[in-house]
């Protein structure tokens, strides 16, 4: 090295050592990917990824991504939705016991759980579709895997410091302050481990009540356990086995992995502009060479240890973070960014054979698993929307739909429930409209209080209540007719309406 | 008999002492036979002696006609200057196709069955219940076990450099093995079985294939011990451990005292909890030599072998063989938890199915880690994305077994459709792909042809195949949790919430789209089926590049490191 | 194991590889099976369970003929929602003359363990014969042949000899009466006293509604109609059945 | 060819030297995750083996087996668990079981629990004759109607369930016989046509009166004992209304002429033996709660 030194040799040479190794600068393996294939048999047992920070716009996606991730799944179990008395008023639950679901304004019923096979069909499919479109996009941004690792590399970054420091600590001594530092980073792992495991307990069970319960000691053994073991292996997988679980345990990469074509948008370095790679001064010709310089900034950044300039590889989770740290680079050189950039590899022939690259998303597959998705969601839709409209208060008997009696008219049985909302009993009349000659009645024990039902003060009321129509009556309408059940508060005449079918005999 | 030829190559049309003897054997049997429909005590006795007799005939014939027929034939090819034995592979490639297409098709009829039972036609021969053990022995025995039986006969030569042992042997292993399947399967529709899962074939049709067995596993061993390697390849390790296993589970399980020796009927040698815990003895392990074992020793040689690269680890490869195939034969009791199966059996089940996870792993990360220098193949070659595919499901259904066999898991998930999603997720997608895969290397490398007719069959394939699979498992791993809840749902005051029935008609909507999911299996198999034959007829595609080897497509990394 | 060479001489020999891996194999199979025949609480001392009887043991080789076991287990786990569902727990001495065991592994259709007696005879003709006259939300196939096809009895002794050597206590006076004590037990108004005597608690009648004919649904409805019916449990406490 | 080392030119690494058909093996380490992972499950087997019943082993020339630390056996697990919500209910049900079934109604509390043990009972033991709704099938009754062959207030239905219909083996259990009259010879042909004739004129669906006039005399004879002079039935003999629009085993011409010529006398299991008393009632209150209780 002279005095001479351009600003790139500079960077190199910081490169180098930051690297911590060959100082001197040699050619190449200035940086070590340790999953690369050529050092691949090294990992006898693991060798550590130090990933570096980089600056960018994947790298602010990424943030971007965390946050959102993150604060849906903290925030999500303590979001209220009102749902009236005997109901839990939490917008996301998960009631194991009761057997519901509640999500928003749904509620899904056991019945009802096909929904949920609709759901994991729709994302294996969305899955299918964007993996098709632009890789592994999934794994890159917004798998737990991924998103919890960024965040453990953040705290890992925040105590031990940047890449190199980070590596030179590692090497280091074991000294109060390295000590302090470690401590620190696994402290604050556990704790966010912790608040993990615990957030999920919150989707089962009313999250402040719960809470009280666990800070009280008081919480069922169970909540517990799951804290702890969701703890467990969040500091497990995101703290120590990190990019481990992706190389080997997920099967996604593997079935993603055979979803790309030459079509789809993969993080991939264009060889085509690259190469020739080598160190480059400043000022010096362009020509003769390919853009890159060397520098091993992809490398340093990579989460998963591995070289994009090696090509696809299994263990590319194409985080776009390489692209990142090659654009800052590209800028400092003054050459256009993009020498790493999301591309195809069709792309990759085009333009080896000089055409022009260009972007093919609208292609068989894509719009075959678009249209498969359009089609699920739709059936998915249509029977959202189809759902029986008479549970929220009137729910008429199913089986049987109708019983003939023996001087040949037809009944209908209806289960009626009423909210009272108000801190104070309330009478109630209930009465039906919409179809002449039917008769309201109740079972035989209900007592003689007819058509009224008292509802308590916040709390849900049920009566069996059953219709009949006359048999010639019940011969017109022929199938089924529709019905109104009124309620009407005896104190103050509000009232409340639902519409609902009152079913007879088919001509 | 005049023996000429080249030195070390075998003609056929000569009959050797051996070959008289097979012949013989087969005139005694076909009388036999003879005897006993004449004698049986019931019609599907007399239909199986009938067809015993007409098929050990026509083997008897066919030695016959090919000592006559010796002048008309060559001597054996050998430009490979080992004279491999194709003949046998190839028989058994085509019937795996044959195979595989009427299980598939005989699973989505049940499948509508369930979804629409007016599908049952209220007649005795096809109705769930006898079509459903025809089912599984399609798909196990027929389809999967000609896979094994073609694949161990390329693989073995292969590795060992020498031609398959036998010369009638092999041949009597394929057309016995067939004769087996038809037996069964003829069998389960007139209502023969013993009723036991995966082994429901009579008394009869488990002797026979007793002996076809033993065949097999003589003509591989003695092929493994006149190889021209002086190591003998894992994959072999692998096919050995299936084919000696199943003998002895076979012959376990399959004691039984018969009526008479003209009946099709025959009594279980065992009673109640220990005939139930042999069963599961042999169940399990059907799953972990035939479905396992065997399809490993698959997945060890065309897996390296289609993408050119070495094994990942030879020790690892050592370690998982032995404590897979040591530790999977304990694993049979977690199918009786919560049963009349003492406790402590029950417990050993368990156990030592959680301590069989990592093992079967190993078998997962060998297979992916080979891969892994080649990972660019998969986007240009879709064989090798069924391959690696077909080890990711393999990866996926050996951590849930581990899971269900947990006996908390096991009391909501046992009895249930998750069961069927979990067993489908490895037969779809592990053993069906991983022969899928297979069949598309063996095909074009068998026919001597330059490629398959069409590539983007198999990529077509391969799509509607993995939908299918999606909508299958996801179907029926909802479906089963449902239906496990549902039957432990209590309401307020504690009573059980909702009657059996209910739970049937909640069943509804996924069993359609499980049929849904086998139908666009069913499809792929045929997409495969027409691709092979046209590749056998020696058609190419003309439209297609190649993309295998075209070098537009090759990869980055592989310039790279050019 | 792991060490290098000890392998090597285990993958150069064909035998010793076929052999180790036989040994290995067997293991497990032994230390698990065997013990069960020879612990004896395995199977729990109680009274009452009988082999079958010939009209039983014809209409369970129906049951097993048609596949039943496909989609119906008998085996009730001691779990509280199967035993508050379909009753006490199964014990293993309820099966313990059953060659073979008809536990089965799935439940498309409920558990059958203890369905004798729990339904009609009416019940089970029209559910053979369309099972979704009385169960609407039924897959069940419909089985209307059963009640058409004669009863084929012609081997029931032979199907007797074989279990009595599987170890099932069939003796001679069994063997010997195997036919009549079929018959008798189909037949209204039969003298079952013989049969009563050699198959306690059986129960004798005609099980399809038609008195012209013993056919097939007749030894089915028999067999269904017996399941689960012969142990007396409130003769016994939990700890009696300690295994 | 198989004994020289041989270096894979991707990651550079020499392989085991061996080549099978152009198969070569590496030979890399055991992933350390793996192999851990693998002690760890082989540990807690151990631990698992030492808390639970495991191991047979033989003792004292007898076969037995480890019966771990805690002492589990599931069907102790089973039974207490069972015990302790017969306990916790134990209150409720033997109000239900010991109080007149009235009171029970009037108590919304006890209604509750009667109700809900009574579906559950229901779905399990008379849903498959009378249907999940109690819709009743031909044959099998409805029991949400208003028509009852043998009473429909509370003591009629809980009879009814104790003792069953025609149960041979319950010795009060509620019996009567609708003969065979043309199978038995009792009647001609033509004469079970007129009767048929006259039982359709009791709810007004006769064509031809001749006829009915002509069956009118033969009901008088044969029927009237049973279903009473205007065919309304009698509950106490378990005979079935005749002049109303409910058919047990169809209403159309064809359907009563078998009726008549074959008999019918369906069966209905007694309870009172297999179900207990609180079941039984819970039953009972369920059964009329569904629309025909009396």
């Amino acid at each position: 090295m002279t005095d001479t030194a351009t600003s790139l040799e500079l960077l190199a040479r910081e490169a180098a050592a930051q690297a911590g190794a060959h100082p001197h600068g040699d050619e190449g393996e200035r940086y070590t990917a340790v999953n690369s294939e050529k050092n691949r048999p090294l990992y006898e047992s693991r060798v550590k990824v130090y990933p570096k920070l980089v600056h960018g716009t994947f790298r602010k996606l990424k943030w971007l991504v965390m946050a959102l991730t993150l604060t849906i799944y903290y925030v999500t179990p303590w979001l209220r939705w009102e749902r009236g008395p005997d109901l839990p008023d939490q917008a996301v639950l998960l009631d194991f016991p009761a057997r519901r679901f509640y999500f928003f304004f749904l509620e899904i019923w056991p019945q009802e759980f096909y929904y949920v096979t609709g759901l994991l069909i729709l994302a294996a499919l969305g899955l299918f579709l964007v993996t098709s479109v632009a890789g592994r996009v999934w794994c890159g941004y917004a798998c737990p895997q991924t998103v919890w690792t960024d965040l453990f590399i953040y705290v890992e970054r925040f105590f031990e410091g940047e890449r190199a420091a980070r590596i030179r600590l590692d090497k280091s001594p074991w000294t109060l302050a390295k000590v302090a530092r470690k401590t620190g980073k696994h402290m604050t792992w556990i704790l966010i481990a912790l608040a993990t495991g615990g957030a999920w307990v919150f989707y089962f069970a009313d999250a402040p009540t719960l809470a009280a319960d666990l800070a009280t000691l008081e919480a069922p053994a169970i909540a517990y356990l799951f804290i702890g073991l969701f703890a467990l292996t969040t500091y497990t997988l995101g703290g120590i086995a990190r990019e481990q679980v992706c190389i080997y345990m997920c099967p996604w990469p593997r079935i993603q992995g055979a979803m790309f074509d030459e079509e789809s948008l993969l993080v991939s370095y264009k060889d085509d502009r690259g190469e020739k790679r080598g160190p480059h001064k400043k000022g010096t010709s362009w020509e003769g060479r390919g853009d890159c310089i060397d520098c091993g900034q992809c490398v340093a950044a990579c989460p998963m240890g591995i070289d994009i300039r090696d090509g696809m590889q299994l263990e590319c989770i194409q985080c776009a973070l390489c692209i990142d740290a090659c654009d800052e680079i590209m800028d400092k050189v003054e050459r256009p960014r993009g020498l790493i950039a999301y591309d195809t590899l069709r792309n990759h022939d085009r333009r080896r054979a000089g055409e022009t690259p260009r972007l093919n998303i609208v292609r068989p597959r894509t719009i075959l698993y678009a249209v498969v998705l359009a089609v699920v969601a739709a059936v998915m839709l249509v029977a959202l929307l189809n759902r029986s409209t008479l549970e929220l208060s009137v729910l008429p008997d199913r089986n049987p739909l109708f019983v003939t009696l023996s001087d040949g008219s037809i009944r209908n049985g209806y289960e009626v429930k009423v909210v009272n909302k108000e801190h104070s009993e309330r009478i109630f009349h209930i009465g039906v409209e919409g179809i002449d000659g039917a008769i309201l009645s109740r079972p035989a024990l209900a007592g003689d209080n007819g058509a009224t039902l008292v509802v308590g003060p916040d709390k849900l009321g049920t009566a069996r209540f059953f219709v009949s129509l006359p048999g010639d009556r019940a011969r017109e309408i022929n199938g089924e007719a529709d019905l109104k059940f009124i309620v009407t508060d005896l104190e103050d005449g509000k009232t409340a309406i639902k519409a609902t079918t009152f079913r007879g005999p088919a001509k | 008999m005049a023996v000429s030829g080249t030195p070390g190559v075998k003609l056929p049309g000569t009959m050797t002492t051996a070959a008289w003897l097979v012949a013989l054997s087969l005139i005694a049997g076909t009388f036999l036979s003879i005897v006993i429909a004449a004698k049986a005590q019931d019609a599907p006795m007399a239909a199986h002696a009938w067809l015993f007799a007409f098929a050990l005939s026509a083997g008897a014939m066919t030695l016959w006609q090919r000592h006559f027929s010796a002048t008309a034939r060559g001597p054996v090819q050998a430009e490979d200057g080992i004279g491999y034995n194709d003949g046998v592979v190839k028989a058994g490639t085509i019937a795996t196709l044959f195979w595989g297409v009427a299980g598939f098709l005989v699973g989505v009829v049940i499948a509508f069955q369930l979804a629409f039972p007016v599908l049952n036609f209220d007649t005795e021969f096809l109705n769930f219940g006898r079509l459903r053990p025809l089912h599984t022995s399609a798909v196990i025995f027929a389809f999967g076990g000609n896979a094994l039986i073609a694949t161990s006969f390329y693989v073995v030569q292969r590795t060992c450099r020498t031609r398959l042992a036998g010369d009638i042997a092999p041949w009597f292993v394929f057309w016995g093995y067939q004769l087996f399947i038809v037996v069964a399967a003829t069998g389960y529709l007139m209502g023969v079985t013993q009723s036991r899962e995966y082994a429901e074939p009579e008394w009869y049709a488990d002797l026979w294939l007793t002996i076809v067995w033993v065949v097999y596993l003589l003509v591989f061993l003695a092929t493994l011990a006149k190889r021209k390697e002086p190591h003998i390849y894992v994959a072999n390790w692998f096919y050995l451990a299936f084919i000696v296993t199943i003998a002895m589970l076979h012959i376990g399980n399959n004691l039984a005292i018969p009526e008479s020796f003209t009946s099709s009927k025959s009594y279980s040698l065992f009673p109640g909890v220990q005939d139930a815990l042999i069963q599961w003895w042999y169940g399990h392990n059907a799953v972990g030599f035939f479905l396992t074992a065997g399809f490993l020793g698959m997945m060890y040689y065309f897996v390296p072998k289609r993408a050119e690269r070495p094994v990942y680890s030879y020790r690892l490869s050592i370690v998982h063989f032995w404590s897979l195939i040591f530790l999977y034969i304990w694993a049979g009791p977690h199918h009786l938890h919560f049963t009349a199966l003492p406790d402590w059996a029950q417990t050993l089940g368990m156990t030592f199915s959680i301590m069989l996870w990592m093992p079967s792993w190993g078998g997962m990360i060998n297979g992916l880690m080979t891969l892994s220098g080649a990972w660019d193949k998969l986007r240009t070659d879709p064989v090798i994305r069924m391959l690696v595919v077909s080890v990711a499901f393999y990866g996926m259904s050996t951590f849930e077994g581990p899971v269900m066999s947990v006996k908390a898991v096991n009391s909501l998930s046992h009895y249930t459709d998750w069961t069927i999603g979990h067993v489908h997720s490895g037969a779809l997608g592990w053993v069906g792909f991983v022969s899928f895969g297979a069949v598309y290397c063996l095909v074009p490398w068998l026919w001597k042809r330059e490629r398959l007719y069409s590539m983007a069959l198999v990529s077509w394939h391969f799509w509607i195949a993995t939908i299918g699979i999606v909508l299958y498992i996801t179907a029926m791993w909802v479906s089963g949790i449902l239906q496990g809840l549902m039957w432990r749902a209590y309401d307020a005051q504690g009573f059980l919430e909702y009657s059996f029935a209910e739970t049937v008609a909640a069943m509804h909507p996924f069993y359609v789209i499980r049929g849904l999911g086998g139908v666009l299996f069913l499809l792929g198999a045929l997409v495969m089926v027409y691709n092979c034959w046209m590749t056998i007829l020696g058609r190419v595609r003309e439209s297609e590049p190649l993309p295998a080897s075209s070098p537009s497509a090759a990869p980055v990394g592989a310039l790279q490191s050019a | 194991m792991a060490k290098k060479f000890s392998h090597e001489t285990i993958e150069k020999n064909s035998i010793l590889l076929l052999v180790l891996t036989l040994i290995v194999v067997a293991i497990g199979g032994l230390v698990e099976i065997v013990p069960t025949f020879l612990i004896k609480s395995t199977i729990e001392d109680v009274k009452g369970v009988r082999p079958y009887s010939p009209l039983e043991l014809a209409g369970r080789n129906i049951y097993l003929r048609e596949g039943c076991y496909t989609c119906h287990s008998q085996m009730i786990r001691s779990l509280r929602s199967e035993v508050e569902r379909y009753g006490h727990y199964s014990l293993a001495a309820e099966s313990k003359y059953d060659h073979p065991f008809q536990w089965g592994s799935k439940r498309t259709g409920p558990d059958l363990a203890r369905v004798g007696g729990k339904y009609s005879d009416e019940w089970h003709r029209l559910h053979m014969e369309d099972p979704r006259a009385v169960v609407p939300e039924s897959v069940m196939p419909g089985y209307p042949f059963l009640a058409t096809t004669p009863l084929e009895y012609r081997n029931v002794k032979k199907g007797l000899t074989a279990l009595s050597l599987a170890g099932v206590p069939y003796d001679e006076d069994h063997i010997d009466n195997a036919r009549a004590d079929l018959e008798a037990q189909a037949t209204p108004d039969a003298d079952t006293d013989g049969l009563m005597q050699r198959y306690p608690k059986a129960v004798a009648r005609d099980f399809d509604g038609n008195p012209a004919m013993i056919s097939e649904l007749d030894a089915l409805v028999a067999y269904l109609q017996m399941l689960g019916t012969l142990v007396d449990f409130n003769a016994y406490e939990n700890a009696d059945f300690r295994q | 060819m198989s004994d020289h080392k041989h270096k894979d030119e991707v990651t550079g690494v020499e392989t085991t030297g061996h080549d099978w058909d152009g198969i070569r093996e590496l030979n890399n380490p055991l992933p350390k995750w793996w192999l851990y992972t693998f002690y760890i499950c082989i540990v807690w087997s151990f631990a698992y083996w030492v808390v639970m019943p495991a191991w047979p082993y033989l003792s004292g020339g007898a076969w037995t087996y480890t019966t771990g630390v805690i002492g589990y056996e599931q069907r102790n697990v089973v039974t207490n668990e069972l015990a302790a919500i017969a306990e916790g209910r134990s209150e409720t049900m033997l109000k239900i079981a010991s109080m007149p079934l009235e009171e029970v109604a009037s108590d919304p509390a006890l209604m509750e629990v009667a109700l809900g043990a009574g579906k559950a009972a229901f779905g399990d033991n008379c849903a498959p004759c009378h249907g999940s709704g109690a819709q009743g099938g031909k044959g099998f009754p409805n029991l949400n109607d208003d028509d009852w062959l043998w009473g429909g207030t509370l003591e009629d239905i809980r009879v009814t369930l104790t003792h069953g219909i025609r149960w041979d083996a319950d010795g009060d259990t509620r019996q009567n016989i609708m003969m065979a009259y043309g199978r038995d010879g009792i009647l001609t042909r033509a004469e079970i046509s007129d009767v048929v004739e006259h039982v359709l004129s009791l709810s007004g669906r006769s064509e031809d009166t001749d006829a009915a006039a002509r069956g009118a005399s033969i009901f008088a004879d044969q029927c009237v004992a049973c279903h009473g002079a205007e065919g309304k039935g009698n509950r106490e003999l378990g005979a079935p209304d005749l002049s109303d629009h409910i058919w047990l085993y169809g209403e159309d011409r064809a359907s009563i002429v078998q009726t008549v010529s074959n008999g019918r006398s369906g069966v209905m299991p007694a309870w009172g033996g297999r179900l207990g008393e609180g079941t039984i009632n819970a039953l009972t209150l369920y059964v009329h709660s569904l629309g025909g209780g009396e």
